[in-house]
């Protein structure tokens, strides 16, 4: 089972964000996120370094480098965006103020729960950085990950077996295989699925039970 | 597009409801939101909390909004002024709620509201009778007092530009309770002296980021102010 | 006995600040203290109301309607100053960052109560302001304030009778008839006295006991 | 007449004691004050708690003075990155204390203490390992932690302009940790790229007022940064 791309994934979790929402995007495949939203559709990007209003990355020869995202990358400000010092961003993100968030995760578990910084109790020096404030802050958080580890085993449980980031946080998960909600005391509700995949074939990698809406 | 620019006072009172908790900036006539406060009295809503530094002043603006009976509570920390007859009459007439806050624990606990912290320790008011009442609790052996978020429904806010993002920034001292204000509400407006257009305002001088602002309407405050 | 007046009496008090102390002045009498401060003795003085750096009032056809101290009195900015929000303002209070705070008081205790904001339990709706905040949070809270009431009555007191500010709080107290520095453990010792009067004299007017150093 | 403004580094070092809580801005490498960490090696202060986002990078900088032997304890919200090489070999020897805080409690905490504020709740970390130990308590029907206020001993801060005041402006991203920090602090310093005249920064604009800034040194930090 093959499905989206990293791209892909990226581009069919960019289809769903309106116009006017303020969204703050995690390291890795959801960074590639904001290449999938159209400039002209006005997505207010936000990262925890104190920016609002991030752009794309700049062409090579405009680096700035005071201007860099929560991963350190060098990006761009777009018209409109406006900086802030770390208590005010995340006062920003505490306060409810962040539309959507996007995260990758090692696990999601069925009633909600994120597990994306530490991978045992016994990771003794794990990062953190600001994934628990995101988890627990948003308005909505949304995952974005590989249906599976490398080795095949599902990412979507019953219960994470990794230590959390945040208990009941997540509202919907988009991986190479679908798109899927987690509905409180239900579950996992399948959005869509990637074309030519049956039901029968994702459940088979997905470690809780899928429903149908 | 992205457009937070209202052309009509209309527009930008539309939907606060009876029972709303507002939140109004100002120090004084500095950085306070007149024609905003004007636009509420025109729309009706009543039953309100007003949450403001003062308790108005002769019969306008907030003092009228209350001589009109549309505020139940009001949340303050000077409420008694030279100016604050309708306030005085109405209090001694048991016509109106008060709670009295200290300013610096009234701008902080909106602060906090608005960066989703429900309570915070202080140690103002500690041992006076607005602890009355307060948990207290014991800090490196010294006593501080709990207090809790304040937030608001609708904030009307004064601000010296304001561009279709809802970025704000102030002049001088009419920044005041204004920002944080901003952030501790659900819906804040705010009326600008000066319309301008995105990218205009330097983005490392931006006062309040547009995530906190929903409606921004353009009011000119006439030649004293300008 | 009359001793200072109320010009004299913040002259007396600014003589005292240092270079490169941050001050706040409340409402009255302090307020005058500032014009007794002479501008190339660089002291910074904060309005809660957002401003550090506050300068003197302006001429009249100078005046700034967006320029206003505490009292609601038109002032200027000093070079260097700057404006800050209320939150930011009071940070700086609460933070313990203003050198020294000058209040008025309606009393002053031996053991550094001071009552300056209601005038009884039975005062309804009395107007506290910054009072408390600015008590419990300056590095050191001086009060200048007549000696006696109108009627004679002495303001320094064993312990107040009208509601508290803040407890425990003042250090020392600037009247027409002297000053008098609040130390812990023995009550009001006298720093010095207006010209021409006695320690007997002043006593006689003061509601506890005046220490000599 | 009030001049923070210091003509060499080892004034801009004097007094900071073994024992200290250092804290250390910046972002990455964004903001961070490299030439005051310099010095900080140089003066030879140990024992030091460092308070930083990151836990240094390669073998220099906060990963050289870690290296040296002279961190006790590092509070970071991200201590493993691919350059953190110094701080996982010490760290595994048992040569380091780690304090794991998540980003935007780091930042509050450190405001708070800035602000007065003893003590504060947040639902960040609530249902989590890091929650272990922290007091809970539920507002609203929810759950949240009691964290305490982040104070230092010495602050060292980069910003972009800086005056004789300590007034500070910021440039761009390298905001950051930085203001939080100044006030956060019983020393702060700070490193800047440009000193301006008293009254040349626009009162409205000053990021970091000087009230929260005991010395300014002036860094050039060279044609990239310019």
């Amino acid at each position: 089972m093959q499905g989206f791309d990293r791209k892909g994934m990226a581009a069919r979790l960019a289809q769903d964000i309106p116009e006017g929402w303020i969204v703050n995007l995690g390291i890795g495949i959801p960074t590639m996120v904001g290449d999938y939203v159209p400039l002209e559709r006005e997505v207010i990007f936000h990262s925890e370094n104190g920016i609002l209003g991030m752009g794309p990355a700049p062409a090579a020869d405009k680096v700035d480098p005071w201007l860099v995202n929560a991963g350190k990358q060098p990006v761009t400000l777009r018209p409109g965006g406006s900086y802030c010092h770390h208590a005010d961003s995340f006062a920003m993100i505490r306060g409810g103020h962040i539309d959507l968030c996007v995260l990758g995760a090692f696990e999601v578990a069925a009633n909600g729960d994120i597990a994306n910084w530490a991978t045992s109790e016994n990771d003794t020096a794990p990062a953190v950085g600001g994934a628990m404030d995101l988890g627990a802050g948003a308005k909505r958080l949304w995952v974005i990950m590989e249906h599976t580890t490398k080795d095949g085993r599902p990412k979507l449980v019953e219960q994470c077996g990794y230590p959390l980031t945040t208990p009941a946080a997540v509202k919907r998960v988009y991986t190479n295989l679908g798109v899927f909600d987690v509905v409180p005391g239900k579950g996992f509700v399948v959005v869509d699925l990637a074309p030519g995949l049956t039901l029968e074939q994702v459940q088979s990698v997905t470690g809780a039970p899928l429903h149908t809406q | 597009m992205i457009n937070k620019i209202v052309q009509s006072m209309a527009d930008a009172m539309a939907g606060i409801k009876d029972g709303s908790t507002v939140l109004i900036g100002g120090f004084g006539a500095v950085g306070q939101p007149d024609q905003l406060i004007e636009a509420l009295i025109e729309q009706g809503a009543k039953d309100l909390v007003c949450v403001a530094n003062n308790a108005g002043n002769g019969r306008v603006g907030l003092a009228k909004l209350m001589e009109l009976g549309r505020v139940r509570k009001i949340i303050c920390s000077f409420p008694r002024s030279a100016g604050s007859v309708v306030f005085e009459e109405l209090y001694r007439a048991g016509k109106i709620e008060l709670e009295i806050v200290p300013q610096g624990t009234m701008a902080e606990r909106m602060r906090a509201a608005g960066a989703g912290v429900p309570a915070f320790f202080t140690a103002t008011s500690v041992g006076t009778i607005l602890a009355h009442g307060k948990e207290e609790r014991e800090f490196n052996g010294r006593r501080y007092v709990m207090e809790h978020a304040l937030k608001g429904d609708v904030a009307l806010v004064e601000a010296w530009e304001g561009d279709r993002w809802g970025n704000l920034t102030y002049r001088s001292s009419g920044r005041n309770f204004n920002p944080v204000m901003a952030m501790a509400a659900d819906l804040t407006i705010a009326q600008v002296s000066h319309i301008r257009e995105l990218g205009e305002l330097v983005p490392e001088n931006v006062h309040t980021p547009g995530i906190f602002v929903n409606r921004v309407i353009h009011v000119d405050r006439g030649p004293a102010w300008a």
